[in-house]
């Protein structure tokens, strides 16, 4: 064939660019690495102290078996009904605005620097830490589940409504073009067009922000917020880790429960067409419903 | 924090949960001191609770500690106490309960259902010793701190301060427990003179009343508590160094000049000004409060591996 | 009276030109389809009418006014059809009605019941009556396509645009999809202009036809002048007929 | 038109189909408002308290006036390097039992029963709060940067091979099916068929997981883990809080800062067509050096 | 030697009959088209072929023994292309070659040197030789299709099987895909199969037709009997010819 010759040389460029490019490469990986043992020098990190000191720890390690019987005698599922009912409540609370500077922050709602003042908004409410919220709240609500309840809240407007802004950037052209040449106003493109896109993503990432929020009231309960959090922390003052552990159990039971729940709604929400029992059920009631009236 | 600098170095961890201060500053002229007398290096560690001195002490993560006086039962088989931060000569301090005068609160089985504020949750003056003290007075505190208090509700706040705030700014709140240090310069000195203990053994006594003139609002004192001991210098059993006697007894040999930084500004105070011998035996009361309260440390020995 | 006139229109991105000096003049109900391989300016020339698209020269003049935004009796119908996949098929067709609902009620579903008649009626129009209540995204291409006619007639425009209405569809759901677009045109008695690149479909469905190349019009004209010569100057570069009867033999590809 | 008969009719039956919906809907609407009203009651939430304590509450505020000199007084900036090194470290170190965890939990790759093994793992992982992770390592690395740094690295683990699995189960069938008609081998499929899918939002979920460990890292020094936290927490106990918000100043511009950097390269690795400046240049630079030479 | 044997061939989902009782033999080196409405049960046929689906009854015989899983030497293209998006070009050629590689090298782009000349060998023959390092999501569908081809050739297959190659191209891209199909196929003298539903695209390239309706073959032969009789069987329902003189009156849709 007479293109031997020109695919020949086309393999001796390739080979070129990607030895170059494995050149970058290079540097871009010594570059990490670089970065990555700076940290751990800049951390003190000491491979060998962790090897002497790794006996020891594995010998406490048995310290942590859980004390079933704890869960009982300590009544701790209502204490996590508690704690989940912090993250429920300070999920609730911070929705309207995480929905509101979210869809504000949007380049694509608010025109280019503007956007950028709700996105700072969003940005100090992420920043600052949820435990610091907590501290600066305590004036208001004291040491208590309602202040874990505001600190939640206050930290989900700026974690959800960032991932709200970040959707919006995601959404297709194509619907809100169709929504501006039915002659729809603003108002009815950012809503037909644009939210009706994102609005299972809003929800799947809501779901999201409460399974961590109730993580979140379970460390703001460590000091002293309340729930479960708090039962564990005074099992581990004991230095009874054994019942700090039937706590942490309770807290991976109620996690796991949260985290399938909402991975069901979410796949649900996902994969609309699958016959998913009783949400099926419930949905497809009214239809059921009318169609035997009408016969 | 976490400068383990050199291996040989001997770790001191400091314990900040009661006190309102920079505890490494705190402690940095302490720490030149002991370099000074025994020529060892002395590395001062920041814990964030006392159960990590605890841990740290235990798993020979740290030499010495300076920690609150639960961990001194806690302690029990693997850390010694080595001697007891004193205050203004004074070994021995106090817990208040006090109220607003508006309140109508008298005494404290007043406080029966009504609401009132505790220090942190496990600390000995701000909550165990005041929770003590209202159970001394025929009200029922149920599992407090491990729970809920029955007769009144009990809110802990983060420290002493903030439990002495609450009271204030907080219409529901009608009383407050601290250690007295928190409490006393807002308290008229004359309301102190029924509790001979404390007039004789508090470094508060003194200043009792004083920040009335700074305008801060009067509080009225409700009780004050049995004398306990200040927080112990406590060291790991394990330490088997000849640095550590040398340690030791420079600790205690330490005069207040030797613990304040050598810049002190006018009026600067030292929330410490000495440490003083002492042992186990004298940390009794503090294993009384929590037997009292059903409070108990896991034990760990070996042998008897149950819940006991 | 030309219900759309397009006088010198150019567009230009960047280097490219995508619409070079196009001008033509369409009547009042006139079916009218728009030829040209990918990249020949057939999106751009009907998003210039539609007003979604600004023209650098050159003006479109819609019902004797200049496009200067989209306006309400200019409906159209995508490719990619851009209903909203999370409603009904109904509700997808209500929303045609935006333009003449206030905010408020349509966010509610609180329409006129006369709107709500005509979506049903759309929809009934395109077949999917018994289908008004099913989620569009669980739709097949052609249903969903279907759906986006019915919401552009519920938009009672004067002039239906469609964009390569049936490109994705398979030739069944393209045939039916062009048999609902020609006899909502004609019912409603639409202005109608359709970009096509099957020229099959365009030669079993058009009446007039305006054939674009490299942004320039090479062809307008009506069904009798469609001859095999100008397809082939639309399409020209893949001579069938002479691949067709040389494959037989070696066929080295180029 | 002999239509309008069933239009007519056929509206009424959307009218009865939406009118049960809306019933059905009114009553998710108060299930749901009665979810956040027991939580509210029970973590006694009461909107008089918090009108009653607002004032003092406010007066407060002004507290929380930035005392900027502090910022350079206290070497801040070197501060949250260090914090920055934990968040990077513990990210990193967490990456390799993330992404195997995370590709094993994955019902794709690991048949059904089997792959809740590793997802149990993550589950736990996450149940526990980062706080007692650091509590439980003390042990192992003492009082330090080390421990928080391991602490952050365990719950990426089970926060990031988490994201990693949801991703994996949206990978799609078709270029799986492509690898396998190649003949390529089980290991061949999952890199090049399923990874190579989700590899840019594999980097993406990296970054976001990082911000968040940056978050963490801020949090553990408010808890004796070193970095900044450690400095936020001594102001704090000093009432200081014009040094505490000058600290907290330099969190929001270092976790800022952090975002920007990973929302560019996450957008970069999104629309990998747009012409990004410096990258760009960077991964530009093999093709045009190998053309050059070969000229 | 017949190189694909499929024997009573029936393949059902639940209720639905995929395929009913197929039976066909198709010769070595020979190009057949499957025709077919959508739904008709051509890409399970494929699939079947494949071994990427297993029959419910009946067996698929390639090359004398019946097919459990996919082979090495059975290469597919798909209507999705399917090709890596992350990669180059050059890349996803390359990984047609998997098959032959070990897992290390493969992962390091260890690649034979032959296996390398090959990739690009296969893209020259698809007109991509100088598009080789360019990332495959930058490509156009037609281009990216195209590569799907070239990887299909690195697998050094003996049997090629395309499912809608062409269905989401643009009429020229279509073509330019078909040529290229139909040259690799003579040049490396592959059997071929290729589903389709363009009635004139399978016209002008096929040379043996498959036509399935409702999961049954319905037509089996070569170019001169594909009437148009067969291809109203195939797409049936739709009488193009009578809608079409019809359409000047009036046209109420069904
Ligand atoms: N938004 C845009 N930015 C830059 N160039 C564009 C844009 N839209 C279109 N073009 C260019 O203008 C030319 C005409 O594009 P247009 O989309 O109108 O063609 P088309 O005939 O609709 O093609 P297709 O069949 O692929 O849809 C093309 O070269 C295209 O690349
Ligand atoms: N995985 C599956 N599960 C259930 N039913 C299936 C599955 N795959 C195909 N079918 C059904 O089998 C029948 C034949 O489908 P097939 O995809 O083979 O048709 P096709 O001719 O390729 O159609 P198209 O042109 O739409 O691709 C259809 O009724 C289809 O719904
Ligand atoms: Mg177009
Ligand atoms: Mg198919």
């Amino acid at each position: 064939m007479s293109t031997e010759k020109s695919v020949e040389q086309r393999l001796e460029e390739i080979r070129l660019t990607r030895r170059v490019r494995w050149v970058l490469y290079g540097i871009l990986s010594l570059a990490f690495a670089g970065a990555f043992y700076g940290s751990l020098v800049l951390i003190n990190f000491s491979v060998m102290d962790l090897y002497h000191q790794w006996p020891t720890f594995a010998d406490r390690l048995v310290r942590y078996t859980p004390n079933w019987e704890y869960i009982i005698e300590r009544n701790l599922p209502l204490e996590s009904v508690i704690t989940l009912a912090m993250g429920f409540a300070g999920t609730v609370l911070g929705i309207p605005l995480a929905l509101l500077l979210g869809i504000l922050g949007s380049g694509r709602v608010t025109p280019y620097p503007f956007n950028f003042i709700f996105r700072s908004v969003m940005g100090v409410s992420r920043a600052i830490p949820a435990l610091v919220w907590f501290l600066m709240f305590i004036p208001l609500a004291g040491l208590s589940a309602v202040t874990s309840t505001i600190a939640i809240a206050v930290s989900t407007i700026g974690n959800l409504g960032r991932l709200f802004t970040d959707e919006l950037e995601e959404v297709e052209d194509g619907q809100i073009e169709a929504m501006e040449t039915t002659g729809a106003s603003k108002g009815q493109t950012v809503v037909f067009g644009m939210l009706s896109q994102v609005k299972t993503s809003f929800i799947a990432w809501t779901l999201y922000i409460f399974e961590v929020n109730v993580r979140q009231a379970v460390t703001l309960g460590l000091l002293g917020g309340g729930g479960i959090g708090v039962v564990i922390q005074v099992q581990q003052d004991l230095r009874a880790y054994g019942n700090m552990m039937a706590g942490i159990v309770v807290v991976l039971v109620l996690i796991i429960a949260v985290e399938m729940v909402s991975q069901r709604l979410r796949s649900y929400l996902r994969d609309d067409e699958e016959a998913d029992g009783l949400i099926q059920l419930i949905v497809g009631l009214p239809q059921r419903m009318a169609e035997s009236v009408l016969k | 924090i976490g400068s383990t600098g050199d291996d040989d170095a001997v770790r001191f961890v400091l314990n900040p949960a009661e006190e309102q201060t920079d505890i490494v500053e705190e402690y940095t002229p302490m720490a030149e001191y002991l370099e000074e007398e025994t020529g060892a290096t002395i590395d001062l560690i920041r814990a964030g609770t006392y159960v990590e001195t605890l841990e740290a002490l235990e798993t020979d993560q740290a030499d010495i500690a300076d920690t609150s006086p639960t961990a001194v039962p806690a302690g029990e088989g693997f850390a010694d106490v080595i001697g007891m931060r004193t205050a203004f000569g004074g070994s021995l301090y106090f817990s208040t309960i006090a109220t607003t005068p508006d309140t109508g609160i008298e005494e404290l089985s007043d406080l029966e259902d009504e609401v009132m504020t505790t220090g942190a949750r496990m600390s000995t003056s701000g909550t165990l010793m005041p929770t003590l003290m209202l159970s001394e007075a025929g009200l029922d505190i149920g599992n407090f701190p491990d729970g809920e208090a029955n007769d009144l509700e009990l809110r802990t706040a983060p420290d002493h301060d903030t439990s002495r705030e609450r009271l204030v700014e907080d219409d529901e709140i009608v009383a407050s427990a601290t250690g007295a240090f928190a409490s006393a310069p807002q308290i008229p000195q004359e309301q102190f003179d029924d509790y001979e203990e404390f007039v004789e053994h508090s470094a508060e006594y003194d200043g009792a009343g004083s920040a009335l003139e700074d305008g801060e609002a009067e509080l009225q004192l409700l009780a004050v508590s049995d004398p306990m001991p200040r927080a112990p210098i406590m060291a790991r059993s394990a330490w088997d160094d000849p640095e550590r006697e040398d340690i030791e007894a420079a600790l205690l040999d330490a005069d207040e000049e030797d613990l304040q930084p050598d810049d002190v500004e006018e009026g600067y105070e030292l929330w410490f000004t000495g440490i003083e011998e002492a042992d186990q035996s004298d940390y009794e009361p503090v294993q009384e409060i929590l037997d009292e309260l059903g409070l108990e440390f896991q034990d760990f020995a070996p042998d008897e591996e149950d819940d006991e | 009276m030309s219900a759309i006139r397009v006088e010198n229109l150019t567009k230009r991105f960047g280097d490219t030109v995508a619409l070079d000096d196009v001008s033509f003049e369409i009547s009042e109900g006139e079916f009218t389809i728009v030829l040209g391989i990918s990249g020949s300016g057939k999106s751009t020339l009907l998003r210039c009418i539609n007003g979604l698209t600004a023209p650098t020269e050159g003006q479109v003049i819609v019902d004797g006014d200049p496009v200067t935004s989209h306006r309400n009796d200019v409906a159209m119908v995508f490719q990619q059809h851009n209903i909203i996949g999370g409603m009904s098929a109904y509700s997808n067709a209500l929303s045609g009605s935006l333009g003449r609902t206030d905010f408020l009620p349509s966010l509610l579903r609180f329409n006129d019941r006369e709107d709500k008649l005509q979506a049903l009626e759309a929809l009934d129009m395109v077949g999917l009556l018994d289908e008004a209540e099913q989620r569009a995204s669980q739709m097949s291409g052609g249903q969903q396509q279907r759906v986006g006619i019915a919401r552009a007639l519920v938009q009672e425009p004067q002039i239906l645009l469609a964009d390569e209405p049936v490109a994705s569809l398979d030739p069944g759901s393209a045939q039916t999809v062009m048999q609902y677009l020609r006899g909502a045109a004609e019912q409603e008695d639409l202005t109608t202009m359709i970009s096509l690149h099957q020229v099959n479909l365009a030669r079993q469905f058009g009446e007039r036809f305006i054939g674009l190349a490299d942004g320039e019009i090479v062809f307008d004209g009506y069904q009798d002048d469609l001859t095999f010569d100008v397809i082939d100057e639309l399409y020209g570069g893949i001579d069938m007929e002479e691949y067709l009867s040389g494959n037989e033999s070696d066929t080295t590809v180029a």
